[in-house]
C-alpha cells in the first residue's frame, strides 16, 4: 500500500512517566500520508498522554519521534505541521472565531496584524470545511456544537501534515458528527495524515485505517482494522471478553412514584413521564437531546413550567430541598463541575448531600457526632477504595470518586433516584458494581431514572427505555421489545432529516 | 511523634516555621523582645486586626474578598463613637457601631450572593461608602466622648492579658467552633470548594455566601468598638491602614484566595507572625519604610510557601 | 549608663525631618541616645511604637502626635512606667500625662501671615475673596494657624474667607485650589497652611494667567507658614508676597533641655511656644540663613 | 487605520461614555460656572494622571491580572526622578531613568505573579508595600521640590493645549492601537480570556503578561511625573488609594475584572467622569467628605446595572434559543 512512500510520523518506544508513575509505554507506529490512526483504550489508558507528547505539550520521558523521517528532538508543533484537537476546548471564549482561528499564524506583522487577511483567512478556511458560522461572533456566544467545529477548523488550518483529534465527536450532535467526518475525509483526500482518538467502535470502524490500541499505558496491539473484528479489538483494550452483562429484573410495583406532566423550559417541550417504585426508567438519546436539562429541571436546579407529582402530589415548582425532603436524589453527570469538593476530605463529600443521614445533633445545626463511622460504613457498602475517609477525594481515581458522589445520595434513603451517566469514565469492573447496586436499589422499591449516553447500559438494567431527541420525548419501550438498532434511529433518525432539509 | 505527623502539623499551619524563626531572631537580638511587657504590646496593638482577620478569613474561604472591612472598622468606629457621645452609654454605642457593620456586611452580602457582582468591585465601593461616612459623621476628627467604663475596659489586663485581646480570643474560639462544629461552617467550606456542588447538594449557596459578608460587617463593627477602647476616642480613618494587615495575616496564615482551603487558627498564626515582626522591628529600631520592605517580601514569600506546604 | 531618649514621630515629610534633626544635634550635645521611631501617619501604629518605647525603658519620650485625641492611652502607659513625656510640635490640650509642649506657636504664624496680607488687601473696595487651604482638621497647628489667620483678616470687614481642608496633601491642594477659582473666579488672595503647597498654587494660578508677581497689576496675594525651601524660593521670586519661617531649631533645643530636666526631676514650665518670623519678599534673600528650609 | 474587527457602537465603554453626557448635562443646567472653556479644560487636566494610569491598568486586567501597587510604583518613580535631577542636575537622564525604573517595577509584577503562580492581588499587595518602603528609604522622606524643567509635563502647553492632556490623548490613542493592530494586543487577550488554551496554543504567556505589567508600570511612571510637575513637589503620601481610583475608572468603562477584552477608551472617560464627578461635587459646594460615598454609590450602581443588562441579555438567549427548538421539531 505505502510501499516507497516515507512515513510522515513515526514513533518509536515512546514512553511518559509522571513523577515515577508511568503512564504510557513502548507506544511504536508509524503514519502515512492520507491515513487515520485509530487510538483507544479505555479511560486512563494514556491516549491523551500520547497526543500531548506528540503535539509537544508534554515531552517523552523516553523513545523518539520521526516526522519525515527526521528524528524531532522537540516538537513544536505548528512548526512540524502538527496540531491537534485537545479533549478539552481549547478556544479563547472572548475572542472572535476569526481571531481564534488565525491566532497561531497572524497575517501582517507583529505590529501591524493584518485584520482583512484574518478574516479572509477565516472565511476562507470555514467555506472550504463548508460551515457557515459569524467570523466576527464571540466564541463564547456559540453553541458548545459550533465552538467544536471552529476548534477542528482551527487544528486542521495549520495541519497540514498531521491532525490528531482528542475524543472530538463528544459534545457533538449527529448533523455536526456528520460535518466533522466529511471534514475528516476531505483532509484525508489532502494528504493530510491523522490520529483520531475515540471511545466509540462504530466511529472508529467508519473513520480508521488502523489502530493502535493501549491498555494501562502499554502498547497492547496494533494493526489494520479491516484484519481485525470489533471483538476482538474490545477485548484486547479490556483485557478480557466482554460477556452478557444484562440482568434478571425483578418486576417493579404498581404505584406511581414520581410523574411528570406538560414540562416544558427553554431546551425541552411538553415532556410528561411516570415512572412506578421499584422500576429503572432508562433515558436514551444522543448528545445534546436535552435529557441532562430534564432530570435536572425535575430536580430543580433549573425552572421549568409544567406539573410535578410525587406521590401524586404536586410539588412544581421544584427546588432542589423542596425535592430532596421529598426523597428525590440526582447525581450528576459533571462530576468534576457539579460533584466533587476536590480539595475536600472524602468524609466531608460524603456527608455533603445529607448530613442528616450521617451526623446525630443534638441541637441542629451543631455538632458531627458519629459521621466518621456512618462515613466508614458507607465507603465498605460501596466499595471505596481510599487510603482513608480523611484522605482529599481529589486523590481517588475517577471510578472511586464515582462511588462516593453514589454513596452521598444513596445513603439519604431516597425514594426516587436520578442518575445521569451513572458510569461516565468508570472503568468496566467498577461499572458492573454500580450497575449492580442500581438494581439492588430499585429491589428495594426505589423509583429509578437512569440517563445514559451508553445504549448498552440502559438494555442492561432498565425496565423500560424512553428516547429523547431535541427535547422531544419520541418513543417508548418495554424490556421485552428492547430493540437496539431501532431506539438509536429513533433518538437519531430524524434529526438526519432535519439536517438534510436545513442543509438543502 | 515521627517524621509524618510534623508534616501533617506543617500541611495544616503552613506558616510555623516562619513564626518560629522570627521568635529566635528577634529573642537573640533584643533583649526586650521576650519580656511580658512586649508581650502586653503585641497583644494589645493586634486585637483590632485579629478580629477583622477572622471576618476576612471566613470571606476568603468562600473564595471571595473583603476590601471593605477595614474602612467599616473607621464608619462603625465613628457611629459608635457617636452615639456614645450622644448617649453616654456603652451599650448603644455598641448596638449602633454593631449595627452599622451588619448593613455594611448585608450591603456586600446582598450584592454579592443575590446579585453576584464581583465581590472585588463591590466591596471597593463599599468601601467608599463606608469611608465617606465615616468622614461625614466625624467631621474628620476623632469623636470624644468615650464613656469612662470603655476607657478602662482599653486599659486594663486579666491575667497579663488585656482585655480587648480576651474579645479576640473569644472571637476566634466562637468562629473557629463554628467553622468545625456547626453545619454552617461546614456548609462555607463545601460551598467554597466548589459552590456548583453545593447548589447540587441543596446547600442554599446564596444564603452562604450572604452570611460570612454579614459576619465580616459584624466583625469589624466590633473591631470598631475594639478600636475606641484601645485609642480611648472613635478615629475616623482607624481602620483605613489596617488592610494591607489584614489580608497579610490571613494569607500568610495559609489560607486560600480562592476558598475552601484554610482556617481561621492559620489566621491567628499569620496575624501572629505580622504582629511578631513589627514589634520585633520596632525594637531592633528599623526605619518604619524598610519595615515596610521586610513586610512586603514576607508576605510574597509566605504566602508562596504555605501554598506549596499546605497542596504537598 | 547612657541616657535614652525616645523619639516618636507622627510622619515624615520636610519640616519634621529637619525638626527631627534639630533634636538629634542638640541630644547629640549632651551624651543623649535619641531611639527614633516613625508612625507613618498611622494612629495605631504610633501608640504601638510608644508602648515599644516604654517596654524598653527609655527615660523620657518625645512624641509628636498622630492623632491629639487618641494617643492618651498610650502616654498613660508611659506615665505609670514613670517616663516623663514631652510633646513636641503638635499640643497636646487636653492630656493629663504631658509634662510639656514646645513647638511653634501657631496662633501667632497665622497672625502673622494673615496681618501681612490684610495689609495688602486693605484698599480694595467691594467684598473680597480669600481662599484659605486649612492644614489637617485634627491637627492643633493646622488649627491654630487658621485660627490665628482668621483674627488678623477679621480686621477687614469686606472679607470673604473660603476655607477647604487639604489634610496637608499637596495634590488635595492642588485640586482645590483649581475648583475654588472655577466656582469663584475672583479670589484675590491665597493663605496656604504650609507653604509647600505653594507650588501647586502656582501652578493653577500659571494655568489661569494669573501667576503675576509682587507689584504687577492683578498679583494675587500669597502667603504661608512654615519655612521650606518651597515657600522660600516663591517668595524670592515674587510669586508670593511672605511667609512665617518656624524656628526648627529652637524648637529642637528646647525639647532637649526640657527632657534633659525632667529626667534630672525638675519641674519646668508646661507651655513652650517658639513664634515664628515673617519674612517678606523684600527682605527674604537677606535672611537666608534663618529659614531652615532654604537651599 | 483600519482598526480590529470592533463594531464601534457595541463596545462597551458606550455606558459610561452616555453616563458622562448625561452627568455633563445635569452639571450645565446646576451650576452656571461648569460649561466654560476653562473648568473643561481643568477637568480634563486633573483626568490624565489617573487616565493614563488606568490605560496601563486597562492592559492588565485584560491580560486577566491586577496590580494594586502602581501607586506605588508612581510614588517611587517621582522619588528616583526627583533624587536623580538634585543629584546629577541632567533632566534627560533623570527623565529616562525614571521611567526606566517604572518599566521595571510592572515586570517585576508581572514576572512574580506569573513565575510562582501566586494571585496577582497577593502579589502586588506585596510589593505595594515593597515600593513604598523602598521609595521612603530612597527619599528619606524628604519634600523634594521639583525642577523647573519638569514642570514643563504638568504645566506647560503646546499649541495652546496643556500638556498633560496632550499626553492623555497620546497614550489613549497609543492604548487602543497596542490592543487592536498588534499581535501583542491580540495574545493578551486571548491570555486573559483563557490561560489554559493559551498554554495549549503555545503562546508565549510569560512575555505577554510581563509586557502588560510593564506597560502599567511605564504609565503610572508617567503619570506621577505629571503628578509631580503639577503639585510642584514630591510628597510622602503621593499615589497612596491611587490604584482604587484606577481601577474604578476601568471598572466604570466596561471592563471586566474577569478579563479577556476591555475598552482603553471606556477607562479613560471612566477618569474622566470621577473627575467631573468630584468637579461637580465642588461646583455644588458639597462638603468635601461626602465625594467618597457619591463615588462609592456610583460604582456600585454601574455594577448591578451592567449586571442587570447581563441577564437580560441571557434571558433573551434562552428565549431565543427555545423558541428555536418549538420550530425546529413541531
Ligand atoms: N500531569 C499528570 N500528572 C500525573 N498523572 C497524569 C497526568 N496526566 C495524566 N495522568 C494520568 O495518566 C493516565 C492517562 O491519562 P490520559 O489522560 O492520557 O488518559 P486517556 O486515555 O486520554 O483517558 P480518557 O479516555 O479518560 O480521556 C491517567 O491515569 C491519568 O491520571
Ligand atoms: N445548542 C445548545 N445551546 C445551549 N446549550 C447547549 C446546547 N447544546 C448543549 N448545551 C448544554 O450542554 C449540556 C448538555 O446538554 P443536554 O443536557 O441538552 O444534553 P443531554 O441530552 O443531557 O446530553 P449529554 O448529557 O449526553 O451531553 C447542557 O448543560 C446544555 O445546556
Ligand atoms: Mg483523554
Ligand atoms: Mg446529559
Amino acid at each position: 500500500m505505502h510501499k516507497g512512500a516515507r512515513p510522515v510520523l513515526s514513533v518509536n518506544q515512546l514512553s511518559k512517566a509522571f513523577s515515577g508513575k508511568t503512564v504510557v509505554k513502548d507506544v511504536t507506529f508509524e503514519l502515512y500520508p492520507g491515513e487515520i490512526l485509530a487510538l483507544v483504550g479505555e479511560n486512563g489508558a494514556g491516549k491523551s498522554t500520547t497526543k500531548n507528547m506528540l503535539c509537544g505539550l508534554l515531552t517523552p520521558t523516553l523513545g523518539q519521534i520521526f516526522v519525515e523521517g527526521e528524528e524531532v528532538p522537540e516538537i513544536q508543533g505548528v512548526e512540524q505541521g502538527i496540531s491537534a484537537v485537545h479533549q478539552e476546548l481549547s478556544l479563547f471564549p472572548s475572542l472572535t472565531v476569526a481571531e481564534n482561528l488565525c491566532i497561531n499564524d497572524l497575517p501582517g506583522s507583529a505590529l501591524n496584524v493584518d485584520w482583512h487577511e484574518t478574516q479572509r483567512l477565516a472565511t476562507e478556511q470555514l467555506a472550504f470545511l463548508g460551515v457557515e458560522i459569524d467570523i466576527l461572533a464571540n466564541v463564547e456566544s456559540l453553541g458548545a456544537g459550533k465552538q467544536q467545529i471552529v476548534e477542528i477548523a482551527k487544528a486542521s488550518m495549520h495541519a497540514n501534515k498531521i491532525l490528531i483529534l482528542d475524543e472530538p465527536t463528544t459534545s457533538l450532535t449527529v448533523p455536526e458528527r456528520e460535518k466533522l467526518f466529511s471534514i475528516m475525509r476531505m483532509l484525508k483526500e489532502r494528504g493530510v495524515a491523522m490520529i483520531f482518538i475515540s471511545h466509540f467502535m462504530d466511529e472508529v470502524y467508519a473513520m480508521a485505517d488502523k489502530f493502535v490500541a493501549l491498555r494501562d499505558g502499554t502498547q497492547v496491539g496494533t494493526g489494520y482494522l479491516k484484519d481485525v473484528p470489533r471483538r476482538e479489538l474490545e477485548a484486547l483494550m479490556v483485557g478480557r471478553a466482554i460477556g452478557e452483562s444484562a440482568f434478571d429484573l425483578h418486576k417493579p410495583s404498581e404505584k406511581i412514584a414520581l410523574s411528570i406532566n406538560n414540562l416544558s423550559s427553554h431546551r425541552f417541550d411538553k415532556v410528561s413521564l411516570a415512572v412506578a417504585s421499584g422500576e429503572i426508567l432508562g433515558i436514551a438519546g444522543l448528545m445534546g437531546a436535552g435529557r441532562t436539562e430534564l432530570v435536572e429541571s425535575i430536580f430543580g436546579i433549573r425552572a421549568a413550567s409544567g406539573d410535578i407529582y410525587i406521590d401524586n402530589e404536586q410539588v412544581s415548582p421544584a427546588s432542589v430541598s423542596k425535592m430532596k425532603k421529598k426523597g428525590v436524589v440526582y447525581v450528576t453527570e459533571d462530576r468534576r463541575k457539579n460533584g466533587m469538593f476536590s480539595g475536600r476530605s472524602v468524609k466531608e463529600n460524603s456527608s455533603a448531600a445529607g448530613l442528616s443521614y450521617f451526623v446525630k445533633q443534638l441541637v441542629k445545626g451543631l455538632g458531627f457526632s458519629g459521621e466518621r463511622e456512618a462515613v466508614a460504613r458507607l465507603s465498605q457498602d460501596m466499595n471505596v477504595s481510599t487510603p482513608s475517609i480523611d484522605a482529599s477525594v481529589r486523590q481517588l481515581s475517577g471510578g472511586n470518586q464515582q462511588k462516593v458522589l453514589l454513596g452521598r445520595w444513596l445513603a439519604t434513603k431516597p425514594k426516587i433516584c436520578i442518575l445521569d451517566e451513572p458510569t461516565k469514565g468508570v472503568d468496566i469492573g467498577a461499572k458492573f458494581e454500580i450497575h449492580k447496586k442500581i438494581v439492588a436499589f430499585a429491589k428495594q422499591g426505589v423509583a429509578v431514572i437512569v440517563v445514559s449516553s451508553d445504549l448498552q447500559e440502559l438494555l442492561d438494567v432498565s425496565h423500560r427505555i424512553m428516547v429523547m431527541r431535541t427535547g422531544h420525548m419520541v418513543g417508548e419501550f418495554e424490556r421485552e421489545n428492547f430493540d437496539a438498532v431501532k431506539i438509536i434511529s429513533l433518538a437519531a433518525s430524524s434529526v438526519h432529516e432535519q439536517s438534510q432539509q436545513v442543509a438543502s | 511523634m515521627g517524621m509524618s505527623s510534623i508534616v501533617k502539623l506543617l500541611k495544616s499551619y503552613p506558616s510555623l516555621p516562619i513564626i518560629a524563626a522570627l521568635l529566635v531572631l528577634f529573642s537573640s537580638l533584643s533583649p526586650y523582645f521576650f519580656t511580658a511587657g512586649n508581650a502586653e504590646s503585641i497583644l494589645l496593638a493586634n486585637s483590632v486586626v485579629l478580629i477583622a482577620a477572622v471576618g476576612m478569613t471566613l470571606v476568603f474561604l468562600t473564595g471571595g474578598i473583603d476590601l471593605s472591612i477595614a474602612t467599616v472598622i473607621s464608619a462603625t468606629a465613628v457611629v459608635g463613637g457617636v452615639v456614645m457621645a450622644q448617649t453616654d452609654s456603652v451599650f448603644w454605642g455598641t448596638s449602633a457601631a454593631l449595627l452599622a457593620g451588619l448593613l455594611f456586611g448585608l450591603l456586600n452580602g446582598i450584592c454579592v450572593g443575590f446579585f453576584g457582582l464581583n465581590p472585588f468591585i463591590t466591596t471597593m465601593g463599599t468601601a467608599l461608602v463606608a469611608r465617606g461616612i465615616a468622614f461625614t459623621l466625624s467631621e474628620g476628627i476623632a469623636v470624644k466622648g468615650t464613656p469612662e467604663v470603655l476607657l478602662d475596659f482599653g486599659f486594663e489586663l486579666l491575667w497579663g492579658i488585656p482585655y480587648i485581646m480576651i474579645v479576640g480570643i473569644f472571637i476566634v474560639v466562637i468562629c473557629s467552633l463554628a467553622m468545625s462544629k456547626t453545619t454552617w461552617g461546614r456548609q462555607v467550606m463545601l460551598f467554597g470548594s466548589n459552590r456548583e456542588a453545593a447548589r447540587y447538594c441543596g446547600i442554599n449557596t446564596r444564603l452562604i455566601e450572604t452570611s460570612v459578608y454579614v459576619l465580616s460587617g459584624l466583625l469589624a463593627g466590633i473591631a470598631g468598638m475594639v478600636s475606641i477602647a484601645n485609642l480611648g476616642n472613635a478615629l475616623p480613618g482607624v481602620g483605613d491602614t489596617l488592610l494591607l494587615l489584614i489580608i497579610g495575616g490571613v494569607v500568610l496564615g495559609g489560607t486560600h484566595m480562592n476558598g475552601g482551603e484554610g482556617s481561621i487558627m492559620r489566621t491567628v498564626l499569620g496575624v501572629t507572625i505580622l504582629a511578631t515582626l513589627t514589634s520585633g522591628l520596632n525594637l531592633l529600631g528599623i526605619p518604619f519604610y524598610d519595615q515596610l520592605i521586610v513586610q512586603g517580601v514576607l508576605i510574597f514569600v509566605g504566602y508562596t510557601l504555605a501554598m506549596k506546604l499546605s497542596r504537598t | 549608663k547612657k541616657i535614652r531618649i525616645g523619639l516618636a514621630v507622627d510622619q515624615l515629610f520636610e519640616s519634621r525631618v529637619a525638626e527631627n534633626n534639630a533634636i538629634k544635634v542638640a541630644a547629640e550635645k549632651l551624651g543623649f541616645e535619641v531611639i527614633e521611631v516613625v508612625a507613618d501617619g498611622d494612629a495605631q501604629t504610633q501608640n504601638a511604637q510608644i508602648q515599644s518605647l516604654v517596654v524598653q525603658r527609655v527615660d523620657a519620650i518625645l512624641v509628636c502626635a498622630v492623632d491629639q485625641n487618641t494617643i492618651e492611652r498610650a502616654l498613660m502607659r508611659a506615665k505609670r512606667a514613670r517616663i516623663p513625656v514631652i510633646a513636641y510640635d503638635r499640643a497636646l490640650p487636653d492630656s493629663r500625662t504631658v509634662a510639656a509642649f514646645v513647638g511653634p506657636d501657631s496662633i501667632s504664624d497665622g497672625f502673622e501671615a494673615g496681618k501681612y496680607m490684610a495689609e495688602q488687601l486693605k484698599g480694595i473696595e467691594g467684598k473680597v475673596q480669600v481662599l484659605e487651604l486649612l492644614g489637617a482638621l485634627n491637627d492643633q497647628n493646622g488649627i491654630d494657624r487658621s485660627k490665628g489667620f482668621n483674627k488678623a483678616l477679621n480686621a477687614l470687614p469686606n472679607v470673604e474667607i473660603i476655607s477647604v481642608p487639604t489634610d496637608w496633601d499637596s495634590a488635595k491642594a492642588l485640586a482645590a485650589t483649581e475648583n475654588a477659582f472655577q466656582a469663584n473666579p475672583n479670589i484675590k488672595a491665597i493663605f496656604a497652611a504650609t507653604d509647600t503647597q505653594i507650588p501647586a498654587i502656582e501652578t493653577v494660578l500659571s494655568n489661569l494667567n494669573k501667576a503675576h508677581k509682587v507689584g504687577q497689576d492683578g498679583h494675587i496675594v500669597v502667603t504661608g507658614v512654615n519655612g521650606s525651601n518651597d515657600g522660600y524660593a516663591a517668595t524670592v521670586s515674587g510669586f508670593a508676597d511672605g511667609i512665617v519661617v518656624m524656628d526648627l531649631t529652637n524648637i529642637g533645643e528646647k525639647s532637649v533641655q526640657l527632657a534633659a530636666a525632667l529626667i534630672r526631676g525638675e519641674s519646668v514650665g508646661k507651655h513652650n511656644v517658639v513664634p515664628g518670623q515673617f519674612y517678606s519678599h523684600d527682605n527674604i534673600v537677606e535672611n537666608k540663613a534663618d529659614i531652615w528650609g532654604a537651599n | 487605520m483600519k482598526l480590529n474587527n470592533y463594531k464601534f457602537f457595541e463596545q462597551n465603554w458606550s455606558a459610561i461614555a452616555v453616563a458622562t453626557l448625561v452627568l455633563c448635562v445635569f452639571l450645565t443646567i446646576a451650576s452656571p460656572a461648569f460649561m466654560s472653556f476653562a473648568n473643561m479644560q481643568s477637568v480634563l487636566v486633573q483626568a490624565s494622571v489617573t487616565a493614563i494610569m488606568a490605560v496601563g491598568m486597562t492592559y492588565i486586567i485584560i491580560g486577566g491580572g491586577i496590580d494594586i501597587s502602581i501607586g506605588a510604583i508612581l510614588f517611587f518613580i517621582s522619588s528616583v526622578f526627583a533624587e536623580l535631577f538634585v543629584a546629577t542636575g541632567s533632566y534627560p537622564l533623570a527623565l529616562g531613568v525614571s521611567l526606566i525604573t517604572g518599566v521595571l517595577l510592572g515586570a517585576v509584577n508581572g514576572f512574580l505573579a506569573i513565575k510562582f503562580k501566586v494571585t496577582p492581588l497577593i502579589t502586588t499587595l506585596a510589593t505595594y508595600t515593597i515600593y513604598r518602603g523602598m521609595a521612603i528609604h530612597l527619599t528619606g522622606a524628604q519634600n523634594i521640590p521639583v525642577p523647573r524643567e519638569i514642570g514643563y509635563l504638568g504645566n506647560g502647553s503646546f499649541l495652546g493645549i496643556p500638556v498633560p492632556i496632550l499626553l492623555m490623548v497620546l497614550v489613549t490613542i497609543l492604548g487602543v492601537y497596542l490592543i487592536q493592530k498588534t499581535r501583542f494586543g491580540l495574545y493578551l487577550r486571548a491570555v486573559g480570556s483563557s490561560e489554559e488554551s493559551a498554554h495549549e496554543s503555545s503562546l508565549p504567556i510569560m512575555r505577554v503578561t510581563v509586557l502588560a505589567y510593564l506597560i502599567g508600570g511605564l504609565t503610572a511612571a508617567l503619570a506621577g511625573l505629571i503628578l509631580i510637575a503639577r503639585v510642584g513637589g514630591l510628597q510622602s503620601d503621593i499615589g497612596i488609594g491611587l490604584e482604587f481610583t484606577v481601577i474604578a475608572a476601568v471598572i466604570l468603562g466596561g471592563t471586566k475584572l474577569s478579563g479577556g477584552s476591555g475598552s482603553i477608551l471606556g477607562s479613560v472617560i471612566g477618569a474622566i467622569f470621577l473627575v467631573l464627578i468630584d468637579n461637580g461635587l465642588n461646583m455644588l459646594n458639597a462638603s468635601p467628605y461626602v465625594y467618597d460615598t457619591v463615588r462609592g454609590i456610583v460604582l456600585l450602581v454601574a455594577v448591578i446595572v451592567d449586571r442587570l443588562s447581563e441577564v437580560r441579555k441571557s434571558r433573551e438567549l434562552i428565549k431565543n434559543s427555545a423558541m428555536k427548538m418549538r420550530g425546529t421539531t413541531s
